[in-house]
């Protein structure tokens, strides 16, 4: 049964120094106020995992809390790079930045094979590609029936994930809707989970296309209203789209950086 | 017919690659552009499917990114991001794959991770792979659209992070790979075609106004250019305006 | 694009002798009418696949259509055995049944497989048990990974799946929802597909919990009021319990059987 | 307090099996009639997942198949089918799993296969396997309820349809089964449950009236009985109101 409870409060048990934690979501409801929770409260040594890492982990890795980062697609979304990510890479600033890079088919497969209580997942991916040359966790395997070889790609479990969603009962059953992602192989791949909502209500009234993570495979909800911003929450807001704009200037030079990390904390 | 730019000749013959009914696997920028514009002009039965997970959708304004609320609300079906690739993608189910490119090589392959210096210490370090190598995998074909310049066009991308041709032909087989790969490179200048006995891309056909010296010139290989070589019709006066309507 | 064509029509396009077809539903939805209308046309040597083969396998099978079943639980869903089924495999009544038989993660998976266009699928599955030793499509598969030895299950491709929907939309957009089963699966792993639907509406306005098939991987889509009869279809029909008790009685009895069977042709 | 048949202190006995916020796994029949008896009486918030994909359903009434819109209709959440196996069963998420048998040996193995002859010529073909094996496997716990008679309790089953202990003890853990596997096995006379050094199915609890050797004689093996043997405690009026009500 998921616990109800202060955002501060979930946070400081579900996210902890050197756990590997994705603060997942595909453009859509992408967990910030958690994020900053986690800048707030100090957080170091994180293997940073998500598909499509954007502005959150930008601030997330500029803020030093991240030893590594795990991820298909980096970038600003519609606006280009992410300049603290970069920074990272490029000049280990403020601290190096270990990758380990995938497809988003890889990724996907990933989580799904850890929702699944497998060790390994198996696709057709990266075939001819560099990227298998630099990690271990993709591999092959041969179809035991056909003798043909396929791609295998290790499963992704979790220490922790962080999702937002639009909304929990009372009970902490959790409700989600629009582009839904990988949230809930995110949440089924980790042993400790949080879900931050727009509101809790007293019933979850069915919503085409809603994802629900029943309260028992959820360990904490927060209520934290526009907890998505800049990101949306699909019938609750919409995407601040000016203010990923203007994280390219912010984020481009390490001072104004610094200037914003101040107004988190 | 009023003038036009470079980009707005690239988008427009692009769309016009997509035919009508086409099932099309649709990255964010100018591929989305493209493709709406398709569906508004030539292809109105032209089937989007961004990776997201929306199937089938039909926005009204040109999405800002590929999980815009706009995508599901007129969707045919949104699904997972796991089921996208794995049930839509993966099969072969699409007919087009529609890419972008930081480097392209003279084989198609395609690098968006990292260029200069090595991997673990890059001089540029680019958002990385996306969906990008299962579409170019998986997808019956590849169109590429990308700007032409001799940083983007290179004679051997630093990386490979999408699969063209590899080093030539025979090697998609070879690798089990059951799509044809790029099919059509499309940019700024002109439009660029593998040779079907050596799998280089050749200039096929260039955009009005353009000199194909020109075009060789913002190549880093030594381009081969088409006996037979084309021009490509320039904009419509309709092309045109649902374009500018689309981004304005 | 898929073609809306009267069933029998369909019928005729879609499954042809010696197919491997599945009539796909998880109580719920069984396309009862489409079956008939594979009686009446008299198809032969089919290879029937599902899940949950219940009265209308029964009637198949009694009715000769079968050479061999694909299953994972044969029985009428609370009522007891399917007596044709029985009769067929007990003395090779019309005609012998060879069977060959899964768990149902394992057909689940072997569907997930072939709508993934993979040769396989890994899973848990069928440890301890008889199962494996009676078929050649349940195999082992070892992790690159950590070394872990799973279980292998080969994909099931169709040569037809037949579905039941509430609703086809005018360009042959298919929705169903309430229970929803392996259908979707069991359309993508086929070569041929036809749905048949409560009605076809101007619209789909989107309905909780529905899935829905783009016409572009339908092939034909037949309307057929109450084409699930005696099963049901959500917020359509209720499931007739009572034509299942009576079916008790009719296939027990080969006469009986041969009576019902004529009121079909 | 009234009287109550064999079958209905079966049904309590088994519905008493479930704690309180227990996820449990459920199979139509006894199984659904126990759970959903136990989340009217002393486990209000008891789990039901179906293998029908709906997850937390809270029926108003006892579902008459598997895929029972009721099912549906009051569920949490609704999923496919590879779901609810993959993603829900496979992990080990499920507290209990519930199974009936047509055949269940000392070991606690059962069949739901065939009986008699060989697996080609059966003497009888039962429905077969179903979700079995892997709720057998994949469950912290098994619960078995069946009904006692020499014909389904036997020395050995004539098909491992799921896997109990096997032929004894360490052979789950040496096939890498992460769940208990049967705990309880609850029939119409009495409570057996697996000695933990020998993993033989031991009678350790008989149900008001039922003398111990009468399960003995109702056994196709020689049965232990536990040197504690156990009493069930009679059905309450309210939980025989309740299966009524439910069952009437």
């Amino acid at each position: 049964m998921a616990a109800i409870a202060p955002l501060a409060e979930a946070v400081a048990h579900v996210v902890r120094d050197g756990d590997t934690v994705a603060f997942e979501g595909f453009t859509h409801l992408i967990p910030f106020a958690a994020g900053h929770e986690v800048i707030r409260q100090g957080r170091r040594d994180l293997t940073l995992v998500r598909m499509t890492p954007d502005v959150l982990y930008d601030q997330l890795i500029g803020a030093g809390c991240a030893r590594k980062l795990v991820f298909s697609w980096g970038g600003n979304p519609g606006v280009g790079s992410l300049h603290r990510f970069r920074d990272a890479v490029e000049h280990g600033w403020p601290r190096p930045l270990e990758l380990e890079e995938h497809s988003h088919a890889g990724m996907a497969n990933r989580y799904v094979a850890a929702a699944s209580g497998l060790p390994f997942a198996v696709l057709r991916g990266y075939t001819g590609t560099d990227l298998p040359a630099q990690t271990a966790n993709i591999s092959s395997v041969t179809c035991p029936f056909t003798g043909e070889v396929l791609t295998a790609v290790a499963a992704l479990r979790l220490d922790a994930a962080v999702v937002h969603a639009q909304r929990a009962d009372r009970h902490g059953n959790v409700q989600l809707w629009g582009i839904t992602g990988v949230q809930k192989e995110a949440v089924l791949a980790a042993s400790r989970s949080l879900v931050t909502v727009e509101e809790v209500v007293d019933e979850l009234d069915p919503r085409p296309g809603a994802v629900v993570l029943p309260s028992w495979v959820v360990d904490y909800v927060s209520v934290a209203p526009g907890g998505a911003h800049p990101s949306y929450a699909h019938d609750y807001s919409v995407r601040d789209n000016d203010f990923y704009q203007a994280w390219d200037g912010i984020s481009r030079d390490r001072d104004r950086f610094a200037q914003w990390l101040e107004g988190v904390a | 017919m009023s003038g036009f730019t470079p980009d707005e000749m690239m988008t427009v013959a692009a769309a016009r690659a997509l035919r009508d009914g086409a099932v099309c696997f649709v990255g964010i920028g100018l591929p989305s552009t493209a493709a709406n514009l398709a569906r508004r002009t030539h292809a109105q039965n032209l089937v989007l499917v961004y990776e997201s997970g929306t199937i089938g959708a039909k926005p009204d304004r040109l999405p800002l990114s590929i999980g815009d609320g706009v995508l599901a609300d007129t969707a045919v079906s949104v699904v997972g991001v796991p089921e996208i690739f794995n049930y839509w993608l993966q099969p072969g189910r699409i007919d087009v794959g529609f890419l972008g490119a930081a480097q392209l090589d003279r084989f198609g392959n395609i690098n968006t991770t990292v260029v200069g210096g090595d991997y673990h210490h890059p001089g540029v370090r680019l958002p990385g792979a996306g969906g990008a190598p299962e579409i170019a995998a998986s997808c019956r074909e590849v169109v590429v659209v990308v700007r032409q310049s001799r940083r983007a066009f290179v004679e051997r991308v630093d990386f490979v992070t999408s699969f063209g041709f590899g080093s030539g032909p025979g090697e998609r087989e070879a690798l089990g790979l059951t799509g044809a790969g790029p099919r059509l490179v499309i940019t700024d200048l002109g439009v660029l075609r593998p040779d079907p006995r050596t799998c280089e891309l050749v200039l096929t056909q260039v955009h009005p106004g353009v000199d194909p010296e020109a075009v060789r010139e913002r190549t880093g290989w030594d381009l081969e250019i088409a006996d037979d070589l084309g021009r490509t019709e320039p904009p419509t006066d309709r092309e045109l305006a649902v374009l500018r309507e689309l981004t304005r």
